[in-house]
Parts: C-alpha cells; structure tokens; sequence
C-alpha cells in the first residue's frame, strides 16, 4: 500500500496541470544530468537555462515569462520516458536528450502527444524519416564529413585514412556519410580503422596509416579516445596530419593535449570561432551567448552550451511566430523556421528537420592553445555570414 | 486454517492493491509502475539465483536485453507480438544454458565476472551487427497485441507486467519451497555435501540460471513492447548491478524482499529526479542530489539492516506476535 | 557389495591412497582406522566420487562406479556423513534432512513449479521420513531450528539423519563419534547396531578404539595410504604392527 | 582485555581465569547464564556439558572474541585458544599457520613445535586447507603453543586425534603444567580424558554451571558418570 | 616484426594500468575478503585531484604525491564504512562499496565539476627497437613493475604481510590469535587507496578522467584481478597484461571493432579451461 502512495506522489505529482492557458509557457527540458552523459547533458542545462533567463528579462514571450520543466534522463531511455511522462501533460515543447538512445525512445511519444520536440542529439535517424514534430539542433554528422571534403577538395587531399569508434552513434554516422560522399569529391579512403570507446591504445592504427599512402588521418570520435588518440599521435611519428572533428572543439580537448596539440585540425561549430568572424548578425548572435557564458561559468561555452542555446533560440522564435504556444501552430512555424543561431543559420522546412548545412562548419588549426580558422574557412565563413 | 489466512492475508491484500492500482494511475506514474514491475522481476529472479542458489550474476542485464532484442526484432519482421512475448523468455533461457555449460563451472568472483563479460561481450556485438539495428538500436518496434486486439495504453501493459510479475513469483516460491528448491539452497553452503546428497549439482545450477534468465526475458520483452524501441543503451552493466542492489536491499533470500527492493529504489530514484530538477535548485543539484542521497540510504539499509529491508520490517512484526524468531548466521 | 581394487590417489607427488584393495560384504560392518593422515577420508572420498582415482577401479554391487560423479553414486545408495561439520547453513534442521531425501523421490523444477498433485504427496512423504530419522537420531526436538546455528555434535548427528533419510545401501561414518559425549556415543552405537541388523552395510572410520572394536565385524587398518593389516577387531588389537604404527604401547 | 604484551621468555608463573556472573546470548537465546568459574595459576580444569551446553561459548568470550551481555571475564596473563572445529588458515602453509600463532607473543620459529609434532614437520609446506583432520587439530594445537601461553583454553583437544597423539598431547600438557605452571581450561568429550590431567572440573548445562567440584568427587557423582563416563571412551592413562 | 612489436609494447603499456587498478583490488580483498567496487573511485580521485592541485599552481612531483595521498585518505575512510562495524560480510562491505563509489560521485562532481579532466605527463617519445613509445607509458610499465615487485614480497614473504593475508583467509581464527582484524582491514583499504592513487595519478595523463570514469577502470581492473583469484599479484599481473595484449593484438590485426569481444572472450576461456583442468574439488574441511 505505501507503495502505491509513494508510487502516486512520486509520479503524478503535478501532473493535473491543463497547461493550455497557465499562465507561463513551460518548456520542457530532458537532459542526461547523471550517467555517462553528465558532462554533456549539463553543459546544455546551463545554456537552456541562460537562454530562458535572458528572454524572461526582456520580458518573456507573448507577454509570458518562460518556465522550464526538467528532468534527468539518467542516460538510460527508459528514465527518459518515465521522464516523458511526468512532464508531457505540463508542457508546451520539449528540448530533448543528447544521448540518442533517449532521444530514440522518446520521440515516438512526443510525436504521438503532438508535442513540437528539439532534439539535442545528432543521430541522423531521428530526422529519416521525418516525422512532423521531431527537429534537430546539433550538426548532424554528416555536415562535419561533408565540411572535410569539401576541404579536402580546396587543399588536394585525395587518399585519406579514417577512424571511428564503432561504439558511438555520432562516430558511425559520420564514418559512414564520409564513405558514402568520398567519391563526390574525388577523395579515396585507403584505410578504414575502426575502434571501440574503451580503446586506450591506438598505436595499431596509426602503424597502419604509416603503412599505407594516405594523405590525412581523419578521426572521428567523441571524449576520451580523443585525447588519448591525440597524445599517442604525437608520439607516434606519424607524419600525415591528423583531422579531428568537432567534438575535440573545446577546452576539454585543448588542455589535456597540451602543447601536443599544436597545429592539429580540428573542426569547429562556427560559434566556436565567433572572433574570427567579421562583425555579421551571426557574430552578435554568438556573442549574445558567448559573452554571458563565459562571465557566468569562466569558460567559453563549449559545443553542447551551443546546442542548447540554438535549440532554445529557435523553439522561442517559433513561439513567437506562432503567436501563441498551440502545439500545431508552434510545429507548422518551426517548419518554415529561419534563424541566425550560435550554430548557424538554421532553415528548417517539411522535408528538412535538421536545418543546418556544412557552410557553417569551421575547420581550424590550433594555434598557441586556441582554434584558428584555416585560411581557407576564414575565406568560407566570411562568404557564408555576409551572405545573410 | 486460519493461521493459513493470516498467512495469505497481507499476500493478497497486496495482490488486490497491485491490481486495482492501475485504473488509479496516470500516465506519468504508470510508466514508474510498470518499470518498477520489470525490475522487479527480474530482481526475483536474481533473488533465486543469489540468495537460493548462491551463484552470483553480475550480468542478469544480459538477459534482460536478449529478452527485448528477441521480442522486437520478432515483432519488427512482422511477427505475432504474442509469439514474440512468448519467444523471449524461452530465448533468454536457451541463451543461459548455452553460455551457462561452461561459465557455470566457475565460483564466485569468477562467476560474476564471467557474467559480467558475457554482458559486456553481447552488448558490444548488439551495437554492431546490423539486424539489431547497431548503437542506434532497433526501431518502430510495432505495439503488443493478439488477433485485432492492439494493447494501446499503458494501464494495459502494467497488467501485463504485474501478471508476469506474479507468474514469477508464484514459480520461484513454487521452486524454492520443494525437492528442487531444497537442493539448491544446499548446493549453495555445500557443493560436495549436495552431490553426496544425490543433487545433480551442475545440472541443478544450469536449470536456476535459465530460470532466472527466463524472467530477465520475459521482463525485456515486455519493455520492447511497451518502449518501442531497445538500444545497448537500453541494457547498460549497470543496470545488472543494481538489480543485485535492489536484491540486497530488499532481503537476499525472499521472494518479497525483490520486489520491496525494486520498488524502494525505483521510487527513490524517482523521487530523487522531481526533487534535484525542481525549479530553483543549484544547477548541481539534479546529479550531487541523485547520487549522494541514493547511496547514503544505500550504505545505511547495508550497515544497519543488514539482511534487507523486508526481513528487519517482518522480524520486528513478528517478533511484537511472538518472541519466537531464530536468529540468522 | 563393494569392492576396491588396487586404488591409488596422489596429491602432488605425495601419495594420500596407495593400491588400496578391500572387499566389503553385504551387510558387514567395516572398520577402518590408523593415523592421522593414513588415507581413511581420501579413501572414503574416491568411493563417493568426490576425488578421483589416479589408479585403480572401484564397483559398487557389481557395477563398475569410477567414471560416476557423486550424485550418481549416491543415488545407487552410497551415502556418507562427512568428518567434520558440513551441514546446509540457513537451512532449518529438517530441510537439511530432506534434502538427504533427493535420490528417493522425482519431482523436477517443473512439477515444483506447477505444484502437481505427486509433489505434495511426495512433500509430505519427505517429511515425514526426515523426522523419523531425527527421532533416530535423537533430533527429534530440534526439528525447526537452524541448522547452522547447532553446536558441533549436534550438527554431527544431524548428517547421520540426512545419510539415513536417503535409505541407503552402503553408508560411510567418517569419525561419527568425535564430538559426542559418552552417553550420546552410547546412543550412536546402538543406532549402529540396530542399523546393522536391518542389514545395512557400513563403513566406520573413527579414532575411539574401543567404538570399533564393539561395532565392527571386520577392521582394515591403514597407514601412510596403504593397508597393513586386515582382521577382526580381536586380531587387529594383536597385531603388533599395528601396536607400533597407530594403538601405542599404553594399550 | 586479555592483551598484555609480555615478553617473549616462558614464564613460570601460568595466568589466571576469573569469570563471574557471566552472560552471554546470541540475538534473543541465552547461551551462557550467570556463569561464575575461577581457575588459578597452575591449574588444570576441566569443564564437561551435553552438547549445546555453551563451552565453546564460553571458551570465544574468554578469548575476547565474543563480548559479554553482562558479567566479567578477567584473564590474567596470556591467553591461547585452540578453538573447536580447527579454524586454521587454510591457504596459508602449515608453516605459516604456526608462525602467526606467535603474533602476541612474537614467537617466529615453529621449530619447537615440529620436535614436539614430527609429524607437521613434514607437513610444513603443505597448505592447511588441504590437511587431513587430525592433521588440522595439531597445526592447531601447535599454533596455541606458538604464543607461549599463560593459559590455555583447549577446546576438544582429542577431536578426530588418534590415541597416540592424543596421548602425547596430553602429557606435553601436563608436562607444560608441571614445570612451566601453565594454567589449563581443558574442554574435552573424552571425560576419562580430562579427569585423568584435571584436578578439578565444571560441568555446563544448558548455560548454567551446575556442578562443580575435585574430579574424584564429581566422578562419584551418578549423574555425571553415566553423561560423560560411560563405557565407550577408550581409556586413556597418562 | 616492428608492428608485431609496436603492438606487444604498447599492448603491454594498457595492461600495466589494469594490473594497476587490479593490485588495489588484490589488496584489498587478500585482506578483507571484500570485492572494493570503489577502487576505480580511488584512482579518479587521485586523477581529478593532481588535475586540480596543478591547476593551482602546484609543481609537478608534488601534485601528484598530494594526490596519492588524499586517495590514500580516501582509501582508509572508505575502509571505515565498509568493514568499520562489526559483523558486516564481505558481501554487505561490497555493497556499501559499491554506495561509496556513487556517492563519490556526488563529491566530486561539486568539487571538481562534471567534465573530465587531464594533465600533461612526462611528455615526448622515445624509439625503443624501432618502436615508438611514449614516456609516460615507460613510466606506467616501470611503476607497474616496481608495485608488483613490492606487493608480491610484501604479501609473500613478510610476516605482516602474512599476518594480513590470514585476516580474509579466516577472520575468526585472524581475531583468536590476536590480530585485530578491523585495524588490518583498514591497513589493507589505505593501502589499497595508495594503489588506487597511484594508478589514477600515471593514467590520467594518458586518457582524460571523470567522475564516472572509475567504471572503466574497475572493470578491466576487475578481470585482470579475477584472473588472479582476486588473492594472487602476480596472476593478477598476468592477467592484466594478457588483457592489454589481446586488445592491442586485436587492433593491430584488423578485428578493432571486436577488442572487447575478443580480450574477454580470451580471459572467459582460459579462466574456464583452468578450471575445468582443476577437476572435482573439495570444499575445504574447516
Ligand atoms: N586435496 C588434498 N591436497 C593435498 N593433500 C591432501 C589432500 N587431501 C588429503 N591430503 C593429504 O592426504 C593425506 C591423507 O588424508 P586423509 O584426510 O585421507 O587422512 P585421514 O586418514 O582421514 O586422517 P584423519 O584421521 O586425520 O582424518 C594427508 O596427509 C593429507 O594431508
Ligand atoms: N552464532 C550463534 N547464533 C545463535 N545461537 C548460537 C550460535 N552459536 C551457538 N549458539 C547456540 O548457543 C548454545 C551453546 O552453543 P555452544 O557451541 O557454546 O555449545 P557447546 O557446549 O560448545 O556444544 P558442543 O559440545 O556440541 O560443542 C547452543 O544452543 C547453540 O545452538
Ligand atoms: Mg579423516
Ligand atoms: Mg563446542
């Protein structure tokens, strides 16, 4: 019996709220704030929640202050769905998980509940195929594997090595467009390495790279492997250069490599290089963001800040197009969405809930402990922000 | 007669509440209800595994997945949701004696950690192989069903997952309180002493396996069904552990103490998640709040109440009925 | 009934059995002692199986038994009460029993699991025998409490109950007195007898002489895992080399 | 308690044990009740009891290991246990075993032990676990002298010992007695045993002491004489 | 030849952090029987702690040793709640183990936040053989034999160490004749903290840490110390070093994707035929 009444006060709490015409608009945030995903669920807490704060101090939304409903998915999908479930009758929208697993689990329910739902995940199955009300903020892998061959097109590169962690959804779609779209841009993939997250040692891969002509080693991998690849890179003697995609793109990459990061590539989100950027909407909006971040936290926001922030930027524009929080409308505006955000011009439409082309990806070197767009996406980026 | 009743009187009672409660309930509390449910069967059964058979399996999650993968990729091709909840305990349990022939052999730590690979090894290969649908995991997976009938909203599968919650109680206390149970709760002090007892002392430890493997099957292909969706996400090592926290909690040894367990930390990880996401708390609060009051409780129901959480409430009952109650070793 | 031919068993280069050769009759009661470390558990332990034989062969009623493991010897009616406690902790007394009752009834897991007719009849049948044979014993009294909690002699008895519960055939005592007090060895020996005259065949290893010598119809003595003298009681107190190797001159 | 760090010389004087008012229970059951027993230096004592009676009780709170419900347990000098059931090392080598048994006493070399057990000496790097019984109760008894006791609680010295041993243990006990004064608290089923070294004895039931007295007198007793006398104990001379 | 090198050393290298994480392992449960499931906790304290300590300022050398110690702390307070009360089993101290590595979490992530940490070790490479090694993996494999070399003797052939060793081997006997069996316990969990704080302090410069990276840690600790009966540092070592072997053979020769499978299908084997070569044992007799 005690468990009956716990099991009630537990759950359904307050879950008798109508939400239609209360009088803040609830957003609902699910994000992994304990499990293996911690340090990438809390990052887009804090910028959901720096986002709210700011648009609340300008007054709210439709004469609404914005309120947000969270919870922790625990990195486990079934925890994002009871998690779902507690909050989908109080809120208007969703930002979601960044552990795809979740994000899986969940959208079939949101899209049942008709729920307008931001994905802060990067699993291009969320978006093929397409169901109305799922969107998704994070660059899709398959930009970032685009972005490199388009750059390695400019720089003529055209035998290449490839490592992904086959444990790591964001890896294997990555790995995976990279070998669909290779041949577009004349490029060859001479080795294919794959690898698993726990891996710690990666002298084999690059033993074979060594073996072998090619002219790059792109890896794609997220957390540790980075690192631990990065460092033994420099040890190995390996004498291609090694391309590392966005997720390296932070200081949690940066300061454990050292100075055994110097001149490596790395790509970037264009909010990463907002300095470099000429003075453009796109610039104020990442500064909008960076600013306030770094003075609330000590640091410049990292990739998943980003995520979260453009994911709020474009649910609060919607909400503003729609005139009200009506869950149809909200979706119908999100679908004919265009926004400057931190990550970039997002233009969503019925056939496109990603949103996000490969022209806003950054490929950098690092400089002095910092990323410095090449040359060739200083070029890139100044054409894509003015073109706005 | 009627110390029978007294008997199966808070037995039933606590039947009729577990039945009446999902017309109660809403839908946020329903998907604790029936999570709180597949938890606790499958903690029955490494209840049976541990405290009956003294065999330890760090890798029950195993099973559990394998359960979910057979239902779904059952269900996915097309299949009858009822062949594929009927396929997943079976599966599990054939999957047990498959890997049980020769784990079975070792003891103790061994054991547990032979379990414990076994679960690593299984999810690694789901993550792969392409008719698991990879780490992204298995999709669309069609709602539970027979005929026409369609199991669309949750109360429905929370009776389903109470029926199978109660199924497997009825078959552990069925086993354990007979000839078989008996020869395994020897086999557990004494290996030798059972087999000159006549216990067929291998064979007994295989069948409890995939017995216990059976319910972490069945409860797998009620959450494929009632998710959807079964990713190596879905089945981490963890969950295996706290499944023999949730065992440990409520009372090694007693076939109440499993689900008292699995319902105490189901609800306080839930309660515990309200209360670290509630608007104006620190924004550490959700994961220092979770952890540090989660495994406070944890090393004090250890320390203090050392065989469970079941049996300290039943001794103090019963010892306030009559002074007689044996000490345990 | 039972017979033992030139078994062997070594522990690291040390031989614990060495060509051991015995015959035991059909309701004989069979003594075997000599000193500590002879070989008489090891001994006991290749007739049930536990250990293996790295020589030898060893048949049971005519059947040969070396390839069987212990439950499939037990259940051709070899039972044995271990030196020292090895009893079924958290069990109560009388399961601890029943469970000796294993060989003597069927139900599997899943009869049990369905509780069919036959497993209740079979239950209480189990029962019943498991008391008798603790009222046998004299454990009539504590039936229900734990087994793990008995002190030394008790538990000691206990497992002459459960080897009694499987009504078996040949039944090993490896030192089933030590631990008891006069009057209840009293009690042991005549439970031993009345054994024997319902023609049971026994094998007795014990250190108390004078419990031999009243029990046994024949005694093998053993020493450094060999047999050095085969008698009766009266012969074997005679034998001087056995005088030297186990009894000492005091006797 | 009992923990008195001497040096390591023999000492001439054995220990005392003083027991008074003694309770001990296991959760709710009282095992030992008001148990009042006092043995003086130089003393060899027997106590008796059916089984269950509470001697191995009352020997483990003698050595600290269980603690009293209420009452006092006083020990003077140091104490050795040679608990029931062997309780060795089993993974350490029988070497090993002994040498630890000189933990308090820092005792090292088990050499007097293997002139005292020859047969041990061949034993020595044989793991305990592995031994057979009444191999256990030697490397037992050997651990005990190890920590060059001032008194000795031995329960069930003769366990699973065959006669000669035993024999020979019971007069190296004696012998210790005799010349070194070593105080004895011998628990023994072997009644003809115990009366044959012990001046004196107690006799336990069911937690309480309800005999006490010189061994010649309480072997009068009808009582004792047929729980604990009785015809088929081989008979042991010293 | 080189590559079959190349593999061999740096294989060796990763197995050298196991054996690491596995010799806390090993010590603490020779001594108290107990499986610490919070000693992969012990080495991201000492990781996240020498991250920190050099953040402000501290030298290197200094840090690190600062940082063995706090984890040696952590080791004796863990000990505490673990086997401080009295009749707590081995599998109660377990649990409560496994209750102090989560609530450590909790610690941590309010010290030193959520995101994982790092520091440059001793930086650089050397060519051994024509093999490129970097120094910090020298440094692991050296102070792995050195602990080893130690804990064998220590555990081997000191009197202490046997003293220890006969605490989880029979507690009551450990208490009859004399020897405190709590306090050894707690010896035994610093010790196991230093073990813990050594490995976190020589692996984390190799791959960042984080809170909840003990996980990891403890579970290639875990088999490598199994490998070992959880009782024995050098089958311990074996083990770790055939784990680390395995992987990196793995990769080398073309099945990556399947180390895992691959390395602990290997140790299930053998770990299998060892004890299907044992035979038919018997409990012991105590
Ligand atoms: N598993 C084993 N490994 C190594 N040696 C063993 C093993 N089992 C027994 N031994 C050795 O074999 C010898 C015979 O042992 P066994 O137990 O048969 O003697 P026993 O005659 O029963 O002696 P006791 O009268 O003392 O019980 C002993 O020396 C013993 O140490
Ligand atoms: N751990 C325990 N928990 C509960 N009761 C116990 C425990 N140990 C012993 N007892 C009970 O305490 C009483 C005294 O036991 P004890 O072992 O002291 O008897 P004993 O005189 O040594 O018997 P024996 O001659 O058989 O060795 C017995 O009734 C026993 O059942
Ligand atoms: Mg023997
Ligand atoms: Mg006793």
């Amino acid at each position: 019996l005690a468990l009956a009444v716990t099991a009630c006060g537990g759950g359904g709490g307050d879950g008798a709220t109508g939400g239609a015409s209360a009088d803040p608009i609830r957003v609902g945030l699910i994000v992994s704030l304990t499990g293996n995903y911690t340090p990438l669920g809390s990052e887009d807490k804090k910028a959901v929640e720096l986002a709210v704060e700011q648009v609340n101090a300008k007054g709210g939304l439709l004469g609404r202050k914005i309120e947000l409903v969270q919870r922790d998915d625990k990195t486990a999908p079934d925890q994002g769905i009871v998690a779902f479930n507690q909050i989908k009758g109080q809120i208007d929208a969703l930002i979601g998980p960044v552990f795809s697993n979740s994000a899986l689990a969940i959208e079939p329910l949101a899209q049942r509940e008709k729920i307008p739902y931001l994905s802060l995940a990067p699993a291009q199955e969320q978006v093929e195929p397409i169901k109305s009300y799922i969107f998704v903020t994070p660059a899709l892998s398959s930009m970032y594997a685009e972005r490199y061959l388009q750059y390695m097109q400019a720089t003529k590169v055209t035998k290449i090595a490839v490592a992904h962690d086959t444990k790591s959804a964001y890896s294997v779609a990555g790995h995976k467009s990279m070998v669909a779209l290779a041949p577009k841009y004349g490029v060859t993939i001479v080795r294919d390495e794959p690898y698993e997250t726990t891996t710690s040692d990666f002298s084999a891969i690059f033993t074979h790279v060594k073996d072998s002509d090619a002219q790059a080693l792109v890896f794609w991998g997220s957390g540790a492997p980075g690192v631990t690849a990065g460092k033994q890179y420099a040890a190995s003697g390996l004498k291609v250069p090694l391309f590392l995609t966005a997720s390296q793109a932070s200081k949690l990459w940066l300061e454990p490599m050292g100075a055994a990061a110097e001149g490596m590539t790395v790509q970037s989100a264009i909010g990463v290089v907002g300095d470099h950027l000429p003075a453009s909407k796109q610039k104020e909006v990442i500064d909008q963001m960076a600013t306030p971040f770094k003075q609330k936290y000590g640091y410049p926001p990292p990739q998943f800040a980003q995520d979260g922030y453009s994911a709020s930027l474009l649910l609060f524009e919607a909400i503003k197009k729609a005139g009200s929080t009506d869950k149809t409308k909200v979706q119908q505006a999100l679908e004919s969405m265009d926004l400057v955000t931190p990550n970039g011009r997002f233009r969503y439409s019925p056939t496109d809930h990603s949103g996000l082309s490969p022209d806003f990806i950054s490929v950098n070197t690092v400089k002095d402990g910092q990323f410095v767009p090449t040359e060739w996406a200083e070029e890139q980026l100044s054409k894509t922000v003015s073109a706005e | 007669m009627s110390d029978r009743m007294r008997r199966l009187l808070p037995g039933l009672a606590v039947a009729a509440v577990t039945l009446a409660l999902p017309a109660f309930l809403d839908d946020s509390a329903l998907s604790v209800y029936i999570f709180l449910g597949l938890a606790a069967m499958v903690t029955v059964g490494v209840s049976l595994l541990m405290g009956y058979a003294g065999q330890v399996s760090l890798g029950q999650g195993a099973f559990y997945a394998v359960g979910g993968y057979t239902a779904g990729i059952l269900a996915v091709h097309g299949g009858p949701p009822v062949a594929g909840l009927l396929a997943a305990p079976v599966v599990a349990a054939a999957f047990a004696v498959v890997v049980g022939v020769p784990l079975l052999r070792l003891r103790g730590h061994h054991l547990a950690f032979a379990t414990l690979a076994t679960q690593l090894i299984l999810l690694s290969l789901a993550g792969q192989l392409e008719f698991t649908g990879g780490d992204i995991g298995l999709q669309g997976i069609p709602r539970f069903g027979a005929g026409s009938f369609e199991l669309g909203d949750a109360s429905g599968y929370a009776y389903l997952t109470w029926a199978g919650v109660a199924l497997v109680m009825l078959v552990t206390r069925n086993v354990i309180a007979s000839r078989p149970g008996r020869a395994l709760r020897a086999l557990a002090t004494s290996e030798t002493a059972a087999a000159s007892s006549g216990v067929p002392v291998g064979r007994y430890k295989l069948v409890v396996f995939a017995l216990s493997a059976a319910f972490a099957g069945l409860a797998g292909g009620i959450y494929a069904f009632y998710v959807g969706y079964v990713a190596p996400g879905s089945f981490p090592v963890l969950l295996s552990i706290e499944y023999i926290v949730m065992a440990v909690v409520g009372g090694l040894g007693t076939i109440w103490g499993a689900v008292v367990g699995a319902a105490a930390i189901t609800l306080l990880v839930q309660a515990l998640n309200v209360l670290g996401t509630a608007p104006g708390m620190p924004s550490y609060a959700p994961s220092v709040l979770s952890y540090a009051v989660y495994a406070l409780l944890l090393i004090v129901v250890v320390l203090f109440l050392p065989h469970g959480l079941l049996p300290a409430v039943t001794r103090r009952l019963s010892s306030r009925r009559a002074r007689e109650a044996d000490a345990r070793p | 009934m039972l017979s033992v031919n030139g078994v062997s068993r070594s522990f690291g280069g040390v031989y614990a059995v060495r060509e051991v050769s015995l015959d035991i009759a059909e309701g004989e009661v069979r003594g075997i002692i000599g000193p500590n470390g002879a070989g008489k558990s090891t001994l006991f332990n290749l007739i049930t199986g536990h250990l293996l034989a790295d020589q030898g062969t060893i048949s049971f009623r005519s059947t040969p038994v070396d390839r069987l493991p212990p439950h499939r010897r037990a259940r051709l009616g070899i039972s044995i009460v271990f030196q020292g406690a090895r009893v079924f902790r958290g069990m109560t007394v009388r399961e601890n029993v029943m469970v000796g009752a294993h060989t003597r009834t069927r139900t599997g897991f899943a009869a049990a699991a369905l509780r069919l007719p036959r497993h209740r009849r079979d239950e209480r049948e189990i029962a019943r025998r498991a008391d008798e044979a603790l009222a046998r014993v004299g454990l009539g009294a504590w039936a229900d409490r734990q087994a793990g909690l008995l002190p030394l002699g008790q538990q000691r008895s206990m497992q002459v109950a459960r080897a009694l519960c499987a009504e078996p055939r040949l039944l090993l005592l490896d030192e089933p007195a030590s631990g008891l007090r006069a009057g209840e060895r009293e009690a042991l020996a005549v439970l031993i007898e009345e054994l024997r005259a319902a023609g049971l065949t026994i094998m007795l290893v014990e250190h108390d002489v004078t419990f031999v010598t009243r029990l046994a119809d024949r005694v093998t003595v053993l020493d450094l895992g060999r047999v050095i003298s085969e008698g009766t009681p009266g012969e074997i107190r005679a034998d001087p080399l056995v005088v030297s190797a186990y009894l000492g001159d005091a006797s | 308690m009992n923990e008195s760090d001497t040096p390591p010389e023999p000492s001439r004087t054995g220990g005392t044990i003083e027991v008074t008012d003694l309770v001990v229970t296991y959760g709710s059951a009282t095992a030992l009740d008001h148990v009042r027993l006092s043995v003086r230096s130089g003393e060899m004592v027997a106590l008796l009891g059916p089984n269950g009676a509470g001697k191995s009780t009352l020997a483990d709170t003698l050595s600290g290991i269980l603690t009293p419900r209420s009452g006092t347990v006083e020990v003077g000098g140091r104490l050795a246990h040679i608990p029931e059931g062997r309780q060795l090392f089993p993974d350490l080598t029988v070497e090993d075993n002994l040498s630890l048994g000189g933990w308090r006493s820092r005792e090292r070399d088990p050499a007097f032990v293997f002139d005292l057990l020859p047969r041990l000496a061949e034993l020595r790097k044989r793991r305990a676990g592995v031994l057979s019984g009444g191999e256990q109760q030697m490397v037992a008894f050997g651990r005990a002298m190890m920590s060059r006791p001032d008194v000795l609680v031995v329960d069930e010295l003769s366990l699973g010992l065959a006669p000669m041993v035993t024999r020979d243990l019971a007069a190296h006990l004696v012998a210790l007695n005799r010349e070194q004064g070593l105080t004895v608290l011998l628990i023994e089923q072997n009644a003809r045993l115990a009366f044959g070294v012990c001046e004196r004895a107690y006799v336990l039931e069911a937690g309480r002491v309800v005999a006490e007295g010189p061994c010649a007198e309480l072997a009068e007793s009808p009582r004792v004489a047929s729980a604990y006398l009785g015809g088929s104990i081989e008979e042991t001379q010293i | 030849m080189r590559e079959l090198l190349t593999y061999l050393v740096n294989g060796l290298a990763v197995g050298c952090g196991f054996a690491l994480i596995a010799s806390g392992l090993v010590a603490v449960h020779r001594v108290t029987g107990v499986v610490n499931f919070a000693q992969g906790m012990f080495a991201v304290v000492a990781g996240l702690s020498a991250s920190w300590l050099l953040g402000t300022g501290l030298p290197h050398g200094l840090s690190e040793v600062a940082a063995v110690l706090i984890a040696t702390v952590t080791g004796l307070l863990t000990g505490l709640l673990a086997i401080g009360r009295r009749g707590t089993t081995p599998q109660s101290s377990l649990i409560i183990t496994l209750g102090i590595g989560v609530l450590a979490y909790a610690i941590e992530i309010f010290v030193w936040g959520d995101q994982p940490r790092s520091f440059p070790g001793l930086p650089g490479s050397v060519t051994l053989g024509g093999v490129g090694v970097q120094r910090q993996h020298l440094l692991v494999i050296a102070a792995t034999a050195v602990t080893f070399l130690l804990l064998t003797a220590f555990f081997g052939r000191t009197y202490l160490g046997k003293a220890l060793s006969a605490c989880a081997s029979n507690p009551y006997a450990a208490r009859v004749i004399g020897i405190d069996v709590t306090k050894m316990g707690l010896l035994a969990f610093a010790l196991g903290g230093l073990l813990g704080g050594v490995a976190g302090v020589l692996v984390t410069p190799l791959r960042p840490i984080s809170f909840d990276t003990d996980v990891t840690l403890i579970v290639n600790g875990f088999a490598a110390a199994v490998f070992g009966a959880l009782t024995r540092p050098g089958l311990a070592l074996v083990g770790a070093l055939l784990l680390g072997v395995a992987e990196s053979m793995a990769a080398g020769y073309g099945y990556a994707a399947y180390q895992t499978e691959l390395a602990l299908g290997l140790m299930l084997v053998i770990m299998v035929v060892q004890s299907t070569r044992r035979g038919p044992v018997l409990e012991e007799t105590a």
